[in-house]
């Protein structure tokens, strides 16, 4: 791999998402294990504008950082928990050694002795674009199935977390 | 560009952490974030295999509507499920998954 | 320029941004007096001293906001695309993307009149 | 900028320079000029917003220091500069340092995408509306960590209620947003500017403007939304903690977050730098942006410093009952009526390259929906005045506790 601009971003967007990552698996604060988080998911935005994905980015940008990080620091400020929990871990070590084994086999059974000579100078040059996305999404051929799915999913879930959420009582 | 098999080893190791996560932590809201973190792996992977496959035109979207699917029903689970852990925790007081089993027969 | 040029640029603003308010803050840092001590770094409560935790219980009406953003925020991944494919849509398309908007409406109007918008 | 860009890389590159450095010298260079613009900026706005505020509250204002106070900025960070920082015992640290670096990039990073001329702009991405929205999310995370990482009850109280109102507004703002995507059919905010040749986007859809500019007035925390800052309450909010130089960089982000609100506005709605002779010289496509975004940006600070605060609860209602409604009808009628005359072959399908001929009769059925639309809100606010009016019982019961309205 040379070093050019996309090997760099590439470099640290996954210092960016393992890092962040391993935050919020190992802090103990969970205010701070939220600010990881996002550092994680921004990292894989970047990983979406190296694919040539910006849209995805943006829109990974918008959902997490702008609304699920806001409603998970909602929802720690709701349970005030830190101080009862005093471990952090159960079952550590199988754990730690069960997702360790996922990843090797993961890592050299599957990813690198199936993928692994797969030349990048395959790739497509036409990405398609955000308007190729939404006449797509609308088109009777196309995907508009899942685009009316997708609201009823979200109305249900909208009604649904407000009906577990609300408090009766007050 | 970076080879394929690069993106697939970050998201096979996204996946591993986010699934020590979730044995391990105790915290709902911690195992929740875990949870997000793998579904973003996946994520990496969709778009991944869209970006280096050579499909017909046709399915040209495919990688990226699935991509966006799989983002709309992770935001569809944090709502959800922080809304059952708070629930529970307004009830018993707790986040402790193993601590919340009245449902257990 | 292409894309990814495009994205070069951004990713240098994005590194460079953040370097213009710190270099006035390390300035600062260079020449301020430091002169502390316990009561002026600790947390100021009007001349009060702090009692219990910061965590104070807030109310959930919090969250309940927070997801219906979320709900609206995530139904953007979608409507962007719409409207911009918008000019060359048929009306079948149109009909589609009114109905996507129409279900979400269906959802705040639950939330409406269940009393979930209310700040109480 | 990339005109220049492509000028200075192939001098670069003649004098025999490595390719990959020519560009990344080319693009510094790039990013250095579009940034300067907020920078320099920013030291105005401020004595332009103390001028303004002054003015409007019949006073002078700062006059002191060098003509008609214009280095009262420039003093005023000297002052800054020698202040001690103080850093209180219980804060996080790490998260505390940074939160005002965030705050303040995040506002620099939207001039990114900003086109100031048709061929001066730093890029043009395909997705530069989405790109505005996400990015102003990070500085609704940056007042959530200053807030939780400063350890004060009321600097986290005051954090809770921005970030709900934040999050809040910017349903309807998203709204309002993707009526010029619509009409323009593309993100690029190049595109959007171009596609306002025959017609400025505030003559088709006003309703969307007004809700745009109600929501980013919100988005910047200024009153009647100001809670940002609601003294009163909460002794003064999420940056109460904060001290020195880190303080002025919350306030300085606000001032200019403001401003690159107005020019945002010229851009989507008011043709940005469209106007008689802009094609002459960019300079004057500049002076036309320039002077629209300023204009906007001054209405802002006459609303500001005109209006009282709202209460929580009233913001809230007004937002979640009334503005995000009304954002979804508009982008529906919006919509609607223009398919339908897309059906009816009565308007070109790409407005990039329709005069104003052309646009005429969309203008006048979009301006005649949004005017009916316009009307009966108009009839249903007054209803709701004279109901509040006429129970000015219950009204002041509210009053007297407060405790339940304004409680955490």
């Amino acid at each position: 791999m040379e070093l050019n601009a996309i090997s760099i971003g590439f470099v640290v967007f996954t210092i960016f998402t393992l890092g962040g990552a391993l935050g919020v698996v190992m802090t103990r604060n969970l205010f701070q294990g939220t600010i990881w988080l996002m550092v994680s998911l921004f990292g894989v935005a970047g990983y979406f504008v190296l694919l040539s994905a910006p849209f995805l980015a943006a829109v990974q940008i918008l959902v997490y950082i702008g609304a699920i990080a806001i409603l998970i620091t909602f929802a720690v400020m709701l349970t005030r928990s830190i101080a009862r929990i005093k471990e952090r871990y159960i079952r550590t070590a199988p754990s730690f050694i069960g997702s360790l084994a996922l990843f090797l086999i993961l890592l050299l059974g599957v990813t690198i002795p199936i993928f692994g000579a797969h030349s990048p100078e395959s790739i497509p040059e036409y990405v398609a674009s955000t308007r190729d996305l939404g006449a797509a999404l609308v088109d009777e051929n196309g995907y508009v199935v899942p685009f009316l799915l997708a609201s009823v999913l979200l109305t249900a879930a909208m009604i649904g977390a407000i009906f577990i959420a609300r408090d009766e009582r007050s | 560009m970076a080879p394929l098999w690069m993106y697939l080893a970050v998201a096979a190791a996204l996946f591993s952490i986010g699934v020590f996560g979730v044995l391990a932590r105790r915290n709902a809201v911690a195992i929740l974030m875990s949870v997000e973190l793998m579904l973003n792996a996946v994520n990496i992977n969709l778009v991944a295999f869209w970006r280096y496959s050579e499909t017909s035109t046709d399915l040209l979207l495919n990688g990226y509507v699935f991509t966006a699917f799989v983002l709309i029903v992770a935001a569809a689970e944090a709502a959800v499920g922080l809304a059952i852990i708070i629930t529970v925790y307004r009830n018993r007081r707790s986040v402790i998954p193993e601590e919340a089993a009245m449902l257990k027969g | 320029m292409n894309v990814l040029n495009e994205w070069a640029f951004v990713g240098l603003f994005a590194v460079m941004a953040p370097i213009f308010p710190a270099l006035p803050i390390v300035i600062a840092w260079l020449f301020r007096p430091r002169k502390p001590n316990v009561l002026k770094s600790s947390t100021y409560e009007c001349g009060v001293e702090t009692i219990g935790d910061t965590w104070v219980q807030f109310r959930v009406q919090y969250y309940i906001y927070g997801l219906i953003f979320l709900v609206f925020d995530v139904e953007m991944v979608f409507l962007f695309p719409w409207a911009v494919a918008y000019n060359e849509m048929s009306l079948f398309g149109f009909v589609a993307g009114f109905l996507f908007i129409f279900l979400l409406t269906d959802a705040l109007f639950y939330a409406w009149k269940k009393n979930a918008l209310d700040w109480k | 900028m990339e005109e220049l860009c492509t000028g200075l890389c192939s001098v670069l590159l003649e004098s025999g320079a490595d390719p990959g450095l020519a560009l990344f010298l080319s693009l510094l260079v790039g990013v250095l000029l579009v940034s300067g613009v907020p920078l320099i900026t920013v030291i105005l706005l401020i004595w332009i917003e103390r001028k303004v505020a002054a003015r409007i509250q019949d006073r002078i204002g700062p006059n002191r220091v060098g003509p008609v106070g214009l280095l009262q900025t420039i003093a005023d960070m000297i002052k800054l500069l020698s202040k001690e920082d103080i850093t209180p015992t219980a804060a996080d640290r790490v998260l505390y340092n940074a939160a005002p670096l965030v705050s303040f990039a995040s506002v620099v990073l939207l001039w990114a995408v900003i086109p100031f001329t048709p061929f001066h702009f730093g890029v043009d991405l395909e997705i530069g509306a989405l790109y505005f929205v996400a990015i102003a999310s990070f500085g609704t995370l940056a007042i959530m960590a200053a807030g939780w990482a400063s350890n004060n009850k009321y600097a986290l109280l005051g954090a809770f209620r921005v970030v709900a109102l934040l999050v809040s507004y910017e349903v309807p703002l998203v709204f309002a947003l993707l009526v010029p995507v619509l009409l323009a059919g593309s993100m690029s905010l190049v595109d959007i500017v171009n596609a306002q040749n025959g017609m400025w986007f505030v003559v088709l859809s006003p309703l969307a403007f007004v809700i745009f500019y109600i929501s980013s007035q919100a988005e910047t925390g200024r009153a009647p939304f100001d809670l940002i800052e609601a003294e009163s309450e909460l002794v003064a909010g999420f940056n109460i903690e904060y001290s020195g130089m880190k303080f002025g960089m919350f306030f300085a982000a606000e001032f200019l977050h403001v401003f690159t609100n107005g020019i945002i506005m010229a851009i989507l709605f008011f043709g940005g730098w469209m106007g008689p002779l802009y094609y002459e010289s960019p300079l004057i496509a500049f002076a036309w942006l320039g002077a629209k975004g300023g204009l906007i940006y001054l209405t802002t600070l006459w609303l500001r410093n005109t209006v009282p605060r709202l209460r929580i609860d009233q913001i809230m209602a007004f937002n979640w009952k009334f503005l995000v409604p009304l954002s979804i009808a508009n982008l529906i009628v919006v919509s609607f009526v223009l398919k339908a005359l897309q059906e009816l072959a009565l308007v070109p399908r790409d407005l990039l390259s329709a005069s104003f001929g052309e646009l005429l009769p969309t203008t006048v059925v979009l301006l005649l929906f949004n005017g009916a639309m316009i009307l009966y809100l108009l009839g249903i606010l007054r209803k709701r005045g004279r109901e509040a009016r006429r129970e000015p019982q219950n009204a002041r019961a509210e009053f007297a506790q407060p405790a339940s309205v304004a409680g955490h």
